[in-house]
């Protein structure tokens, strides 16, 4: 499971450039900062009012006043600012956001993307999801394909909507896929798994790419 | 000119059952501890609490979760905080917490738009989702956008990094958060600060809030303990 | 004439009380904060960015980066603050300024103002004069009585508005009016004007109250 | 990372007969006289300007009402510099100056929200007025409101007190203005700098505008000499 974690995150990691503005949800989504290729330096957007943010802080080393948002004593790089709330998602909406990574519940080839709640079950709240998905320029979805085998890549998503068509590419341990007009193309499949895996995997149509490619570790 | 420094008892005097009140903060770095601590001992119930967040158990917003003093939780995100799925599913009404979840950044921008005196805003945040139940859709340049409203409360507890004795403050690092636009929107509105200084101490450049919204400063607010 | 602005920025300043937020316009308004008595301390907003505005700088010692919405060179208070324009008329707009006073071209009996521009001659813009009335708790008007003898405080205006039924007070050389759903109140008459004077100076009709006082100097 | 400092023919050689480019300052304070010189000397000509006002002739926007550089001028105040009033009302087609007058803190706010992805807001500045011509009029909380859209530019040019080799800026006194709106608003994004500093010798809890925004930033600004 952690390889597969650390596949998704690789891959997603190549899809950021240089001096990317760039905001990683909790979980999966934060450890892509760990691979980025050496050349490449992103700025990572905290949405509870940091432009710069750095690694988690030492222990024994935190500033009680620096947290991300996903609530961890955090450190900041050079050239960083903070600001309130307001600025912090006027950026976001605003479309200044090169790219977000956000895990999912579910996806479908509409582009329709469910992350942030299971009625009756899981009360959590959207906290900036909403807003992230909507503003950024692009929008990644790292995840697992399979829900413990259920699932999530969908026709029509049945959980509640986080946003409608808000999806550009998703990153799973087994392949890339796009979110076209047409319906999720995928491009990349990984080694490990067949065609038909990947289709038995995934509940809605996959169109493969003509120039489709293995996806790399 | 008037004495705004208090203590946190005198500070939320006004504060009485059914008060609807501002808490700044962000998973409760931002957030005043030192007046919520002032209110859970005060007792005042059946509050609506307009915060990013509850909070963890025992910190923040967290306490007031705690100790049944919220009726109604306007927040972004409760899913850190357990006793809050826990007080919303009770069947015991005493207990009963009614949770209301805003996009954060509508969270944040209705709280501005009340203070800036703007009727609402046009947000393409939600559009298509349960969010948007109830509210007028309204199409701009091509595009769908949800009317969102402005947002007020009775009072703002707010936390200053550094305070004048006027009420300017200026907050560090990632505990600005939401406190700039709570304290434009609240009626009265308080600042639990970790430093007070002089009047003309904070270089005028880097003000945030302007004292003019601060109505009283309580000292002593402290870092949290790792 | 100096005298009468003297006079009229004298009885404004009376309706200001210590602690007030306050924007003054641009001419006579400006005059009102020279007229303080000296318990009463005010907070004068600038709205190009000042929060607790000082006199206009001594010559020699201006500084370049501190204007006020004249374009004159200030100063700050202590205490005082910066902010940008947005900030600025959310203060003016969110009902944060007390007060702000302001010349007038018209006034009427709905407390209707007109004050930024005679088509085909004047062309001036509005700069900050429709949010400041718009959002400020209490809008005095401070004016000489007519414009060369022609009436300025009428049953309608007929320049274009600066906004609709936002007038509070009237303040002039001759009297002091207050504007109630019923129509104009006057509350003071200068000892230099009789009621007839006064009345034949108006383009509508004044109603006396019950408890008229003398306009002091 | 990318190089952002460059000169100023350099920072507005993207600038084409047609740009709209929206001007930091308030009667010139805040505006950046080393990138409108340069806008002279390069003589794009039909722009769009979107300014708090018209400058006075011989500083700020007004040598680009002098240079007859303008065709349309957006702005709040135009009373100080008579050369409008003349070019709005002349017979020359080639010399005439629309100029569309907008309340300053609608102008204000219709920039912060096409920053802030916003598509457009209720405000009640201008109700029944000829500024809510063409406009919808709503309702909310019984109360009229002017739905405004949101304003953006080709271009901004800023003037930044301190800027870092990022683009992090901080501005002085009243130089603040309109720039920090305008930096989320804009394609291209130049900041004309007082001065320039090492990346990190702001303090991040001071800096107004994030390097993000910034393109270019030019060096050598003065301030005015009285």
């Amino acid at each position: 499971m952690a390889d597969l974690k650390a596949r998704i995150a690789t891959r997603v990691a190549k899809e950021l450039k240089d001096g990317d503005v760039v905001n990683l949800g909790i979980g999966l989504p934060t450890k892509v900062a760990n691979y980025l290729p050496g050349d490449v330096h992103i700025i990572l957007q905290s949405e509870n009012g940091i432009m710069g943010m750095g690694p988690a802080a030492e222990e024994g080393k935190e500033d009680v006043d620096i947290i991300n948002a996903g609530a961890q004593y955090v450190t900041i790089n050079i050239g960083a600012m903070y600001f309130d709330s307001a600025t912090s998602f006027g950026i976001i909406r605003g479309g200044h956001v090169d790219a977000t990574v956000l895990g999912a519940l579910q996806v479908d080839k509409h582009g329709n993307l469910a992350n942030w709640i299971v009625p009756g079950k899981m009360v959590s709240g959207m906290g900036g999801a909403m807003d992230l998905v909507v503003g950024a320029k692009k929008v990644i979805i790292s995840m697992l394909h399979t829900q413990k085998g259920a699932h999530k890549i969908l026709d029509e998503c049945t959980l509640p909507y986080t946003a409608i068509k808000v999806v550009d590419m998703i990153v799973t341990e087994m392949g890339v896929m796009e979110v076209t007009d047409e319906g999720i193309v995928l491009k990349e499949l990984h080694p490990d798994f067949t065609l038909d895996e990947i289709k038995e995997a995934t509940g809605c149509r996959l169109i493969i790419s003509p120039d489709l490619k293995p996806m790399e570790d | 000119m008037k004495n705004k420094i208090m203590t946190a008892e005198e500070a939320i005097a006004g504060i009485k059952d059914g008060s609807s009140i501002m808490v700044g903060g962000f998973m409760a770095c931002g957030t005043p501890e030192i007046l919520i601590d002032a209110l859970v001992e005060k007792g005042a119930k059946d509050l609506t609490i307009i915060c990013n967040d509850a909070g963890v158990p025992g910190r923040g917003v967290g306490k007031l979760i705690t100790s049944g003093q919220v009726k109604t939780l306007i927040a972004s995100h409760v899913g850190l905080n357990p006793e809050v799925a826990q007080r919303m599913n009770t069947e015991d009404p005493r207990e009963k917490l009614e949770c209301i979840l805003v996009p954060q950044g509508t969270l944040a921008e209705r709280i501005r738009a009340y203070g800036a005196g703007l009727g609402g805003f046009l947000t393409p945040t939600g559009v298509g989702t349960i969010v948007a139940e109830g509210k007028q859709v309204i199409n701009a340049g091509g595009k769908d956008y949800l009317l969102e409203e402005p947002l007020k409360a009775d009072f703002a507890l707010l936390r200053g990094s550094v305070t004048d004795k006027f009420g300017n403050t200026t907050y560090n690092g990632t505990t600005r958060t939401f406190n700039p636009m709570m304290a434009t929107a609240a009626d009265y509105v308080i600042v639990g600060a970790c430093e007070i200084v002089e009047i003309g101490d904070i270089d005028p450049n880097n003000v945030v809030t302007s004292g003019i919204f601060v109505d009283a400063i309580v000292g002593g607010e402290k870092p949290w303990q790792i």
